[in-house]
């Protein structure tokens, strides 16, 4: 019997694969990484902190990262974590040690999403073709992040620099979110 | 559109938010002592004002949070939001009544 | 007798109570202007293919007066038998409207299947070509009775009627409270313009039910949107009838003067501002550049919104209160124009009688502490 | 109004209304005006929203395969699901009788990744799900799933689903495909503004998954060559349990559950392998005949199993004793959300319309879905009606029509002639028991 397990079947590759680049509005998708949604009461929060390896950010709409480990607030008691997947089955086991007994939930959706990066002088016009938030530097730093729309499809929104953003869509929303974005980008490529 | 203040999140488009309906109408802790009556008001009657009303949100498109607000219905301007399981924060006016 | 509302259903029932029942020692009090509530901010669609055997009997009843008005009322109504066009988007739309169909038929109220390519045929701006839309026309339910009418010419026919037979109509009269005696009973109301004494109210005040109702201490089973609509320039001639799609939001017709009316959705919160925000009308714009890509160009010239008051199963109250001499008539919700005659005919004999008519006696507010809900919404996903 | 609508015409008018009442502008007060200020066509409203951007087109990560294998795809939501997969010549009808025998005689392959899916995890899950659902859920032991109903408050049926225990504090709840954001929403209304108390977090894992159903007598032969670490033999994973460990390398959550009436596994693995592993069954199931089958043939066999798809046989107005699922409801419960509307006045009518089957005198006539139901066809127009149809096919297994309908106190009609006047002509119809194949339920266990 064959072993499939590194067989994989991307949701969007034609997509990306028919893109056309542009220095001004770059689009491009993400390699796969692994994802945990975090969810607890206090003293689990610390607890996964000490096996992240930092403390789970406390101010909303922030994520905190090291390395290559990244922890994104999405709710006053939510986090999406995530991380490279060869980390992942030694980091799923540390921290159910680290929770046992501990009000909690740790939920594995790495390939409930993909991620998208949006980049180049134009990246914010270019998402707020769809979405309603005020992207300037000061209503969103680099270094925030949430939850938000995009058309119709639901996003997590993340700055990790001054003129690049990610996007984590749900899988079947990706095909929606890649045609709306390069909708936007045509006058840019 | 409105600009709702989650509590959680700041001020965010109405687009991000589902509404939910009257505020503090509490389940009853055991249904089964109601009277068909007293049942029937909790399922489906509303005070359903002009002016202040205390109401929930959830900013599902944000941090997915319940909250109350004060919304002024004749106005749709947000006297206050906060979070739920908290009262309505003291010195605002009654339902009905207008916020400014 | 006092009438709480001088919209389409007071003036109405004040018309009824006069002609058919020899009442007419009737004030009918408005705070506004005579139809300036939702008679006057409605899309005037007019169709009886509800699905319970209660909504059809109620709404049918509306349209056989409908046939007939414009000759009893000796004006103008401009009623216009042009058909209402359903459109099915899915397999579950398609199963949905077939059971109407047939429940329809079986109630005596005309409704029919049509395939995709016979609704184009009788709405040719209809784009069905399945290749350029996200959701095909699987075909439609065409109910060839329905039509529209011409809103404000119903508020004015009516209280032409209701006033040449002695009904006094106030306007700019606002009810402040309800004055109730020593045994509970209704003995007048207070308004803006000083006390008037009757030992019978009704209140049909649309979207303002629950502040008027309150006024007796009566909390209601309600709650009030606003819905908006628009309309175009005005263009000559081209589209044929009225067609709705509930899966994807669209409500369009042509007004006599040319404009194309559209009707779009209701807010999701409670309010009482008139105003609604516009992402709601670009949703249905959306749907309307989708069903019909003709009208891209096509350029939004007003739009504007009413107060619906809207019950949990979609139906309305036309009923008896816990007050004796107080009786509602509310809950019309998205769709209460269509039903304007019979709602004043049934409504006016329930006063009159302090008995319902046969036709309304399901629509009762008690049906929300039994469950003999009559859920139009349920069966339809949404009313209109 | 003018075309401005009103937010500079209003100005004249003020100036004019100021002189009649003779005072300041500034105390007249404003209309209402709104945006946009000039005409503005309807396009640029509309703007990027049209054709595939009107609304998201939600695909499964199995739809490539079934698009190039000449599926014909329904709209459910948003999502497109594979209808049928018709061969050369064959109509829709021929189609699904040959995936329907193909099922009962073999296997067939199914792709039910659509469904909705919540992680609930936490101390206190199981004591939410028993306030969420009218069943009970504290017994269920880890590694069995249960049949769930969930109710309104109102007491009316919203959605239904299986759901496994993967552990003491874990469980993988799923959803119908339509339902899913409508009961994630439900559930955390409750636990975040009723028991925000409880110890328990929701997660949609819809997404996450793909699922694949392989349904017939055959199908455990073609799975147990492919699964590692999981023993899919009778004894070892009885009918309604669950086991994790891994098929073709990739790990899964192997359901053992049927929606057809056959012995039936359901699939999970992560959404990227999820065509992979199809294609590995597939493959495995050749020498078997395994034959893919669409959302229509999944239709049938559960409709000659008497089993209702919450919005075709109920409507927002069914309770569970309505359509056959008392069995369902927790006796013990002293609460779940809908338990107290169960008894208003209105559920003590017998009169209340109950799932029933309909067999038509003449085994060829199908009925349409949506005909209504008469006791006296020569009645008068308005004609009392006592139901409909809410489920209608050609049953090629039992070579003749089959139905499923809500007729009013039908469960006391059995054997009773009830009639479904047509335009073309009235059809007579006998009142039967809703399990139209194998009521024993011997097959689930193949």
């Amino acid at each position: 019997m064959a072993d499939l397990s590194t067989m994989r079947t991307p949701a969007i590759e034609a997509l990306v694969t028919a893109s056309p680049a542009s220095h001004l509005a770059a689009l491009t998708a993400l390699p796969p990484r692994t994802r945990f949604s975090f969810r607890g009461r206090p003293a689990a929060v610390t607890a996964f902190g000490t096996v992240l390896g930092f403390d789970l950010p406390q101010v909303a709409c922030r994520f905190a990262e090291d390395g290559a480990r990244r922890a994104l607030w999405l709710g006053p008691d939510e986090w999406l974590v995530t991380l490279p997947d060869r980390e992942a089955t030694a980091f799923a086991g540390a921290a159910a040690t680290a929770l046992a007994g501990l009000p909690s939930s740790l939920v594995d959706v790495s390939q409930r999403s993909l991620a998208l990066a949006v980049s180049g002088p134009m990246a914010a016009r270019i998402i707020n073709a769809g979405c309603p938030l005020d992207l300037s530097p000061d209503a969103f730093p680099v270094g925030m992040c949430t939850r938000t729309l995009l058309g119709k499809a639901e996003i997590v929104l993340s700055r990790t620099d001054e003129a690049r953003f990610e996007i984590d869509v749900w899988r079947s929303f990706a095909d929606y979110v890649w045609r709306l974005l390069e909708e936007a980008r045509r006058e840019f490529v | 559109m409105l600009i709702i203040a989650c509590p959680y999140c700041g001020p965010r488009p109405e687009l991000e938010f589902r509404y939910g309906g009257e505020a503090h109408v509490a389940r009853p802790v055991d249904p089964s002592t109601l009277s068909d009556e007293d049942w029937g008001a909790f399922l489906y009657q509303r005070a359903n004002p002009r002016g202040l009303h205390a109401e929930r949100w959830r900013h599902v498109h944000g941090c997915g949070r319940f909250f109350n607000a004060l919304r002024d219905t004749t106005t749709d301007f947000f006297a206050a939001t906060y979070e739920t399981g908290t009262p309505r924060p003291a010195g605002t006016p009654a339902d009905g009544e207008t916020s400014r | 007798m006092i009438i709480v509302g001088a919209g389409g259903h007071g003036l109405a029932t004040a018309y009824y109570l006069a002609t058919v029942h020899g009442i007419t020692n009737v004030a009918v009090l408005e705070k506004g202007w005579l139809g300036g509530g939702n008679t006057g901010r409605n899309t005037t669609i007019v169709r009886s293919n509800y699905l319970f055997d209660e909504s059809a009997g109620l709404y049918d009843h509306a349209v056989k007066l409908w046939e007939g008005l414009s000759q009893e009322l000796n004006y103008n109504v401009m009623f216009s038998q042009r058909g209402v066009l359903m459109l099915a988007h899915n397999i579950h739309d398609v199963q949905s409207f077939k059971r109407h169909v047939h429940a329809n038929r079986l109630n005596g109220v005309d409704n029919e299947w049509l395939t995709a390519e016979e609704c184009r045929d009788f709405c040719p701006p209809l784009n069905i070509d399945a290749s350029t839309m996200r959701y095909p026309v699987l075909g439609g339910a065409l109910q060839r009775r329905a039509g529209t009418a011409r809103h404000d010419a119903v508020a004015w026919g009516y209280a032409r009627g209701a006033d040449a037979r002695g009904v006094d109509i106030i306007q700019n009269c606002a009810v402040t409270g309800i004055r109730r005696g020593p045994d509970g009973a209704v003995t007048g109301v207070e308004t803006s313009r000083g006390f008037i004494g009757a030992k019978k109210v009704g209140v049909v005040a649309a979207g303002n039910t629950s502040v008027v109702m309150a006024m007796a201490g009566q909390r209601m089973p309600l709650e009030s949107y606003p819905l908006q609509a628009l309309v175009s320039e005005p263009i000559k001639p081209i589209f044929p009838c009225v067609v709705m799609s509930n899966t994807i939001h669209a409500y369009i017709s042509q007004s006599d003067k040319g404009e194309l009316v559209i009707g779009a959705g209701t807010d999701a919160y409670t309010s009482y501002t008139q105003r609604g925000a516009l992402h709601i009308t670009t949703h249905t714009l959306d749907a309307i550049c989708e069903l019909f890509p003709m009208f891209r160009r096509m350029r939004m010239l007003r739009n504007w919104g009413g107060i619906v008051d809207v019950t949990p199963d979609r139906s309305p109250i036309i009923a008896k209160t816990g007050v004796s001499g107080l009786y509602v008539n509310c809950g019309w919700g998205t769709g209460g124009f269509k039903a304007t005659p019979g709602s004043g005919h049934v409504f006016a004999h329930t006063i009159a009688k302090d008995e319902p008519h046969p036709i309304n006696a399901p629509f009762t507010i008690d049906r929300f502490r039994d469950g003999f809900l009559i859920d139009e919404a349920a069966a339809a996903a949404v009313a209109h | 109004m003018a075309t401005d609508q009103g937010k500079t015409s209003n100005m004249n008018a003020l100036g004019i209304v100021s002189d009649a009442l003779g005072k300041p502008v500034t105390e007249i007060g404003l209309t209402t005006f709104r945006q946009p200020y000039t005409p503005t066509t309807f396009g640029i409203f509309a703007g990027h929203s049209r054709a595939d951007l009107f609304d998201p087109v939600r695909r499964t990560p199995i739809h490539g395969w079934a698009e190039a294998n000449g599926a014909v795809f329904e709209d459910v939501a948003l999502w497109k699901r594979a209808h049928y997969f018709p061969q050369a010549g064959e109509d829709m009808h021929a189609a699904v009788d040959r995936e329907c025998l193909a099922v009962r005689r073999s296997v067939g392959i199914f792709d039910a990744s659509t469904l909705g899916k919540i992680e609930v995890v936490g101390p206190d899950a199981a004591e939410f799900l028993n306030r969420m659902y009218v069943n009970p859920w504290s017994k269920l032991a880890p590694g069995r799933l249960r049949y769930g109903i969930m109710l309104r408050e109102d007491g009316f049926v919203t959605d239904d689903g299986v759901v496994g225990r993967m552990a003491d504090d874990r469980f993988h709840v799923t959803t119908t495909t339509g339902g899913a954001p409508r009961v994630l929403q439900m559930m955390e209304d409750y636990l975040q503004t009723e028991w925000p108390d409880l110890d328990v977090w929701l997660t949609s894992t819809t997404e996450q998954w793909a699922v694949i159903a392989v349904q017939g007598p055959n199908a455990r032969k073609v799975l147990e060559p492919l699964v590692e670490g999981i023993d899919l033999s009778a004894a070892a994973m009885p009918h309604m349990s669950v086991k994790e460990g891994r098929i073709c390398g990739v790990p899964t959550r192997l359901f053992r559950v049927s929606f057809t009436g056959e012995l039936g596994f359901e699939v999970n693995v992560p959404a990227d392998h999820g065509r992979a592993v199809w294609e590995a069954i597939v493959a495995a199931g050749a020498p078997f005949g395994i034959t893919p089958y669409g959302t229509e043939t999944m239709h049938v066999l559960r409709a000659e199993k008497g089993y209702i798809i919450v919005g075709q046989e109920t409507d927002g107005t069914a309770t569970p004793d309505d359509v056959g699922l008392a069995w369902a409801v927790g006796k013990a419960k002293n609460d779940f959300v809908g338990k107290r509307s169960l008894a208003r006045a209105s559920m003590a009518d017998p009169m209340r319309k109950q799932l029933v089957g309909l067999l038509t005198h003449d085994p060829k006539t199908v009925l349409e879905e949506g005909a209504q139901i008469v006791v006296d066809p020569a009645a008068p127009v308005p004609m009392p009606m006592v139901g409909h149809v809410t489920s209608s096919y050609h049953s090629a297994v039992l070579g003749r029509s089959i139905a499923l309908a809500v007729v009013k106190g039908g469960r006391a009609r059995m054997g009773e002639t009830l009639h479904v006047p047509m335009p073309g002509g009235t059809i007579a119809v006998t009142v039967t028991d809703p399990v139209f194949y194998d009521p024993k339920g011997e097959r689930l266990d193949g």
